[in-house]
């Protein structure tokens, strides 16, 4: 059969999942962990046979496209429900697939004692479906229902504990901050409407052989739909200044936190920007917004990183300063998507990796968050000491791990950008790369290392930390062998490069330094970064409670009082005004009304005394009336 | 007297007669208006009525003349008084006004519309005056008759018709309709033990011989007037004339006259009037 | 004297008539003026009878006298049963119309 | 002369309005019965019209014409076009839900006062003004339209002033006393708007001679009938002002909240997805093809003040503690879309504006009903009464956030497809407006996820713990709207299908073609 035919059963398959468990009801409680497993499962397994299918095809053909049906059928205005993989859309369904495959089966056992475990099975095969669909919609507005349902599924996902307030508050900012990069999206969708009459891919991009129409519109115009695309990125992939969400969303559960805010929504920005490259390609003002968003990102999520002590907060700010990397490498332009795309990969694994082994901490632990309540935890729970340890040095960019690769990459992108801008941008990709190093070191030693600091808490139980069960050990160990060999994999022969070079494209930039003196630098810093992270908390014991700490410090606790600023700025300004406005609807548009009906009312009161009920004084005004007809009739005889 | 009338101007005859009798008229139409009690407001009206008689006999409508003579001031004055009798001939209503501003919209009023009534008449084309010479030339009986029966029937008969439906109408308004047996002598004896109030008739009305008018209160022995003496309706009405003084003024009168006879030379000034004075 | 002052004569006692029905509260003078400006027309349409030289105008009068009569005679049975309710033939005190 | 179809449509529901009052006071379940049996008729006859309506064919077809008043030459014309078509058929559907779910709205209440058999009079109000909506858009004689219009209102009055909620935070003195406020602003400022208008229908039929929109539009297109420029200004404010009214636009919204508020659920919905739609649809239908000119000439005012209303609805629905009044402002916000779309002058906004108009009605009544249907447990209409109710009814919560992301327009659900394309067909002419507009899918987003969160989530209020999920009667209300929702959301097509000609024609009826990409598309 033909392979195009399978594109749609992608989505089907988690999206039939999705149905089945939450419209099914409680009758399949017992086996709703299980179907929506094998339904993601059926979904990678499709996509390892489409993958199969484009390795059979030569290089400048792999190209499958899918047309379903006329979506939004008007008068110069086609929407069509089509479907386009490429090696680009390939990779992330490969990645989306089996991460959330794993992912799925780790949350079986990580879920087992939630009575809603059906439910969150439904939402995750849901968010598998939204996000599958993001990646291979054919056009822009068919990515936007991708876009905005996998944040229906972080938001339903998010505040899965609705009964907790901070998650449901969580789960709601996550989804406003969202809609903001929404808007971005849907304005840019405009624009591309107004300019070139359509939003599809094909003719709007083209591909390497002949250029779309992208190339033909003013700058200005592209600059414009550039920088709505790049807001719409922030807003999804947690970048400044849209970053405030991804913290509080780690009141999701932990495999959620590992799917959905590490492996994979959260890089869809970068999806959308490397998929876009054509217009940014055309647009270097944007593209330079969008390398300086990235550097001041994966600094600033560095930065957060390192304060954190709950240790899902220190890996969300992780995740932000890794795409952080990625949108850097994707404002450079063809230089950089490819890595930005391997970094993205690597990513997921590593990252994915990293939370779940939290999450099998946290297990142990009576979902203890705070870091400073653990430590040698080595010894309790090996399987997950191991795999998280792999997770780190691959993050950290260990030499021969995924994350080295990646990572080496972008720096040496950045740097071969040139000019000043190449200086800056490398220097910051160097030290953003010393202070991952040094938080993820802090991770790894204030939970595994020292001794022991958990006491029983207020209702006396104390926490017996154990190994997780199998079905959660078992995705921790795969990740962690991807993110030992991933890297190694895509990087040598330059493979990854080769198979996407197609979509995206691809040129050498001149490096003003030589890629060893790059990667010898990178390893420097990292080492750098580690040490300075051992003299903190390898040698001296760690306090059980945080120290006050340095300004920076407890600027950076508090996410570098970007929410206070939201807080006193945006909630506090928007009630101000959403109260005055009611009292405004209230005293003034329908008080004109309501005074001009008690006007009349009181007028109605005036003329009512005349009524007074006494014939004679009735009878003098008609006398009075009498009088005056005699007179006008004088006066018309008169005239 | 039907040539001159013809004329474009009439004889100075009638033109005295107007002039008189019309004053005449205006005085009891504001009499009419002002007088405080119904009666007299009842003559003079009367009054005034009886010289428009006089007027339609002089513009040659004798017949109405003599109708409104006899229907007006014969029937429906006498029907006016009948009812002011039976309302309260000397229910005086006091002229003071109730409503405010009342008096004064009334009088602007009327005078706005006398003014622009005159104003009409002033200004209307009446030059040609052709009496009624003609038309009353056999006789104005007649020429009314011929008309009522020939032209005007069917307005007569509708006003046969009328007539007859207010006779029954003031029949059904005025006419009390009885609900209860009419209670026997003996039953309002009954009545009156059981309510233990004034047992016996009511005392005459009247002292002395003197003053044995209805409307004067008999004395009790102690020289007080007992209102219960006075017929009921009158005691309504407050006509209760009060005699007491001049019984006193009798007794003076009476010593005063006695002292004459026996030559008392110390004359004190009588401090109260005579009976007759007191009267006046 | 020419025959209008009649008419002014008229006129004149239909206004005092009329300003005795404003004024006057006893319904039974308030009646007697009505009558008064009865009378008035009629001695206006008996000038008008004079005028044109033909005896409508006198007949007019005639049936304003019968609607007269029957006019009074409802209206005084009126002002004696309301006399016999209320104790009063004040016009006033017959405001039921008042809100 | 074949089956009036069109009239049946309109008489069925009129004729058992009657019937229904006419039941016996007893017999109170049998009238609900014999209404819904009769909106499900209605409904079918519905349908049958769409299938026999041919989008390609003629732009008025099952068209009818008899003289009704030669002197004046009204005639009793009715006709059909995609877009009449496609607000008929939602009528018809959506009355259906409103009786269900108003199943128990008119018992009469055990205490408190006994109303002249509330439940037939209830049920019968509810089709009496079904007919008269249908009828609406059906006409297409000015003065036939215009006298359903208005009697519209009578059962309206009725029906907002006459059966409020069951419970009511204050009491129901002061229930009593709220609802004959709002029923009384409602007709007041419906009215006024009314009367304006038939102002401005006996203009028309002044300077036109008859009341027959095709033959006045007709004399309009071939210039055989020319008007003033101001006298067709004049005309055109007489009728905008009358749909501005109806389709509350900002600022004379106010009586919405209020009516909303204090009626039924499902007479909210009533108010909200059916009456007033009549308005909008009449800005397509009368504005339009009568004044052309002068629409265009008021276009930039009328955008504003749609502008204000997305804005100033939706920051009011999230400033609002009361439920209803919250979906009442949501409404505002959305009709300013439909307003928006339909002045835009470009295909994409006037077919956005009519899917609008279908959408918005029923996602409008999805979150509304639930909504009506969570009231009617707690009975109470104010947000911080409750909390945690996700827990106790998940299925009431689930489709209260489906209805809620429908509102807030979630791509995959039907009213996106409508918000988009007004966006866009606004944008394409409009770019600052368009965008300005677009900060209202965030407030929309704001408004419902609060709301959602006070009254769904965090921990579970002494007051709900008790509250039973969904009955059967509820789902069979809710499951349909949802089904409807999702299923426009993916395959609009249907929809458009019968609207794009209408469309077409009015966009040459005002002589405007959509501007061009400035980079043409390479085919």
């Amino acid at each position: 059969m033909n392979a195009e035919n399978l594109i749609a059963l992608l989505i089907a398959a988690p999206l039939l999942g999705a149905a089945v468990l939450l419209v099914g009801g409680r009758r399949l409680d017992a086996v709703g962990h299980w179907v929506g497993t094998l339904l993601s499962a059926a979904s990678f397994v499709i996509g390892v046979i489409l993958f199969a299918d484009l390795l059979g095809k030569d290089a400048e053909h792999r190209t499958l496209t899918q047309h379903l049906f006329s979506w939004i059928p008007v008068e110069g205005f086609q929407a069509d429900v089509a479907f386009r993989l490429d090696q680009l859309s390939m990779t992330f369904v490969l990645l989306i697939t089996g991460v959330g495959s794993l992912i799925h089966l780790y949350s079986i056992g990580y879920m087992e004692h939630d009575e809603r475990r059906r439910r969150f099975f439904g939402y995750l095969n849901l968010f598998l479906a939204a996000m599958l669909l993001l990646v291979l919609a054919d056009n822009y507005l068919l990515l936007y229902v991708g876009w905005e349902g996998v944040g229906l599924a972080s938001y339903l996902l998010i505040g899965f504990w609705q009964h907790k307030p901070s998650a449901a508050t969580a789960a709601k900012k996550a989804f406003l901050v969202n809609r903001v990069g929404d808007m971005g999206l849907s304005i840019a969708i405009m624009l591309m409407f107004t300019t070139f009459g359509t939003f599809a891919f094909g003719p709007l991009l083209g591909t390497h052989a002949e250029p779309g129409l992208a190339g033909g519109a003013s700058e200005g115009k592209l600059t414009a739909i550039a920088l709505m695309l790049l807001l719409a990125a922030c807003g999804k992939s947690a970048q400044v200044p849209l970053q405030s969400w991804l913290g509080d969303a780690m009141e999701g559960p932990t495999p959620v936190s590992a799917l959905i805010h590490a492996a994979t929504m959260v890089t869809a920005g970068v999806y959308l920007i490397v998929r876009s490259a054509a217009i940014f390609n055309a647009a270097p003002d944007a593209q330079l917004v969008v390398t300086v968003v990235g550097a001041v990102t994966l600094l600033f999520g560095a930065i957060v990183g390192c304060a954190k002590d709950d240790i899902k907060k220190a890996l969300a700010g992780s995740t932000m300063s890794q795409i952080g990397y990625m949108v850097l490498a994707a404002g450079l332009g063809p230089i950089g998507y490819v890595f930005a795309i391997m970094h993205l990969v690597t990513h997921g694994f590593f990252k994915a990796g990293l939370f779940l082994g939290a999450g099998s901490v946290m297990h142990g632990m009576n979902d203890e968050v705070d870091m400073r309540k653990y430590g040698g935890l080595r010894t309790y729970m090996p399987v997950t000491f191991i795999t998280f340890g792999l997770g780190y040095l691959a993050i950290i960019g260990f030499p021969g791990l995924s994350g080295f690769f990646s990572k080496d990459k972008i720096i040496e992108a950045a740097f071969a950008k040139g000019g000043t801008e190449g200086w800056i941008l490398g220097g910051a990709a160097l030290l953003g790369a010393a202070i991952t190093a040094y938080y993820m070191t802090r991770v790894m030693l204030m939970t595994f290392f020292g001794e022991k600091r958990w006491q029983p808490d207020e209702n006396g139980n104390e926490p017996h930390p154990h190994e997780s069960p199998r079905v959660m050990t078992i995705p921790m160990i795969v990740l962690a062998v991807g993110s030992v060999f991933g890297g190694a994999i895509f990087g040598i022969g330059d493979r990854f490069l080769h198979w996407l070079e197609p979509v995206t494209g691809h040129s050498h930039g001149d490096s003003p330094v030589s890629a060893l003196t790059v990667t010898l630098a990178t390893v420097v810093v990292l080492v750098i970064g580690g040490a300075i992270a051992y003299a903190q908390y390898g040698r001296r014991p760690v306090p059980a409670v945080a120290p006050r700490g340095s300004l920076l410090t407890r600027a950076a606790r508090r996410d570098l009082l970007q929410d206070d600023f939201n807080h006193v700025v945006l909630v506090r300004g928007g009630e101000h005004l959403t109260r005055s406005l009611v009292y405004v609807d209230h005293t003034l548009v329908d008080g004109v009304v309501n005074g001009t009906a008690a006007g009349f009312g009181g007028l109605s009161g005036r003329l009512r005394r005349v009524q007074n009920g006494f014939a004679r004084s009735y009878a003098v005004s008609m006398f009075g009336g009498v009088a005056l007809l005699i007179a006008a009739t004088l006066l018309m005889r008169a005239v | 007297m039907t040539a001159p009338l013809a004329a474009y101007t009439t004889s100075t005859g009638e033109a005295f007669q107007f002039w008189v009798l019309g004053t005449v008229a205006v005085l009891g139409a504001l009499g009419t208006v002002f007088m405080r009690r119904a009666v007299h407001s009842a003559l003079c009206l009367a009054g005034t009525m009886i010289v428009l008689a006089v007027f339609y006999l002089a513009n040659g409508a004798y017949f109405l003349g003599i109708v409104q003579i006899v229907v007006y001031t014969g029937a429906i004055m006498m029907l006016f008084l009948f009812v002011v009798m039976l309302v309260g001939v000397t229910a005086a209503d006091s002229l003071k006004e109730t409503i405010k501003g009342q008096r004064w919209l009334a009088l602007l009023c009327g005078a706005g519309f006398g003014i622009l009534l005159f104003a009409g008449i002033a200004n209307a084309s009446l030059k040609q005056f052709n009496g009624t010479g003609r038309a009353n030339a056999n006789g104005n009986v007649e020429g009314l008759a011929a008309l009522i029966f020939t032209k005007y029937v069917f307005a007569f008969e509708i006003t046969g018709a009328l007539l007859i439906t207010a006779a029954v109408g003031a029949m059904v308004l005025t006419h009390r309709e009885r609900t209860e047996r009419p209670r026997t002598q003996r039953e309002l004896a009954e009545q009156r033990v059981r309510e233990g109030v004034h047992l016996p008739p009511l005392p005459a009305p009247g002292v002395y011989a003197r003053h044995n008018a209805v409307d004067i209160a008999g004395l009790l022995p102690d020289g007080t007037p007992s209102e219960l003496t006075v017929n009921k309706t009158l005691r309504e009405r407050g006509q209760v004339r009060d005699v007491s003084t001049e019984a006193l003024n009798d007794l003076r009168a009476l010593e005063r006259r006695a002292e004459e006879r026996l030559e008392r030379t110390e004359i004190e000034p009588s401090i109260a009037k005579r009976p007759e004075e007191a009267s006046k | 004297m020419n025959p209008v002052n009649y008419l002014y004569l008229a006129a004149l006692l239909f206004t005092i008539g009329a300003t005795g029905v404003l004024i006057r509260r006893n319904a039974i003078v308030v009646f007697m003026c009505i009558e008064l400006m009865l009378n008035a027309c009629n001695l206006a349409f008996v000038t008008f009878s004079r005028m044109h030289g033909n005896l409508d105008g006198q007949i007019i009068a005639f049936f304003t006298m019968v609607v007269a009569a029957a006019e009074v005679v409802v209206g005084l049975a009126i002002i004696v049963s309301l006399f016999r309710t209320r104790h009063s033939a004040s016009v006033d005190d017959a405001s039921l119309m008042k809100l | 002369m074949s089956f009036p179809l069109l009239t049946a449509t309109a008489v069925l529901p009129a004729v058992g309005a009657i019937a229904t009052a006419a039941v016996p006071a007893a017999r109170r379940t049998a009238a609900k019965w014999l209404a819904l049996l009769v909106s499900l008729a209605t409904l079918a006859l519905a349908i049958v019209v769409l299938v026999r309506f041919d989008p390609d064919g003629d732009r008025y077809q099952l068209t009818e014409s008899h003289a009704w008043i030669k002197a004046f030459g009204v005639r009793y014309e009715l006709g059909v076009d995609g877009i009449a078509v496609a607000l008929v058929a939602l009528t018809a559907l959506l009355i259906p839900f409103i009786i269900l779910a108003g199943w128990h709205d008119a018992d009469p209440l055990e205490t408190g006062s006994r109303r002249w058999r509330p439940t037939q009079g209830f049920f019968a109000l509810i089709l009496a003004v079904e007919a008269m909506v249908i009828i609406s858009f059906e006409a297409t004689d000015v003065f036939v339209f215009y006298i359903f219009f208005e009697a519209m209102l009578i059962p309206m009055y009725f029906l907002i002033g006459g059966f409020g909620d069951r419970a009511h935070e204050h009491g129901e003195k002061a229930a009593a006393t709220q609802r004959s406020y709002a029923a009384v602003k409602f007709l007041l400022y419906n009215l006024v708007g009314g009367l304006i208008m038939l102002a401005a229908v006996i203009g028309v039929y002044v300077v036109a001679g008859n009341f027959s929109l095709q033959e006045i539009a007709q004399a309009r297109a071939d210039g055989s009938l020319h008007m003033a420029t101001s006298t067709e200004r004049w005309l055109f404010l007489g009728f905008f002002f009358a749909f501005a009214v109806k389709a509350p636009l900002w600022p004379l919204h106010t009586w919405l909240p209020n009516a909303m508020g204090e009626a039924t659920a499902p007479v909210a919905v009533l108010i909200t997805a059916v009456v007033d739609k009549v308005g909008t649809f009449a800005m397509l239908r009368f504005c339009l093809q009568l004044f052309p000119e002068a629409s265009k000439w008021a276009t930039p005012v009328i955008l504003v003040l749609a502008l204000i209303s997305i804005i100033y609805g939706a920051l009011l629905a999230v400033g609002q503690r009361d439920i209803k009044r919250l979906v009442a402002y949501a409404s505002i916000s959305h009709f300013g879309f439909i307003i928006m779309g339909i002045f835009a002058m470009t295909s994409q906004g006037q077919s956005g504006a009519t899917l609008y108009m279908v959408n918005h009605g029923i996602s409008t009544a999805a979150l509304m009903l639930v909504a009506g249907f969570l009231i009617s447990r707690r009975g109470s209409r104010l947000i911080a009464d409750y909390g945690g109710v996700q827990k106790v009814a998940p299925v009431l919560a689930g489709t209260f956030l489906i209805g809620g992301l429908a509102t807030l327009s979630l791509p995959g659900l039907a009213p996106f497809v409508s918000e988009f394309l007004v966006l866009v067909g606004t944008f394409t002419r409009y770019p600052a407006i368009g965008i300005i507009a677009t900060f209202g899918i965030v407030l929309a987003a704001l408004y419902t996820l609060v709301l959602y969160q006070r009254t769904m989530t965090g921990p579970v209020k002494a007051e709900v713990a008790k509250m039973p999920d969904l009955r059967v009667r509820e789902l069979v209300v809710v499951a349909p709207l949802v089904v409807l929702l999702i299923f426009l959301g993916v395959y609009p097509k249907p929809v458009t299908d019968i609207v794009n000609p209408a469309v077409r024609q009015t966009m040459s009826d005002v002589h405007q073609t959509d501007p061009k990409p400035e980079v043409e598309a390479a085919k």
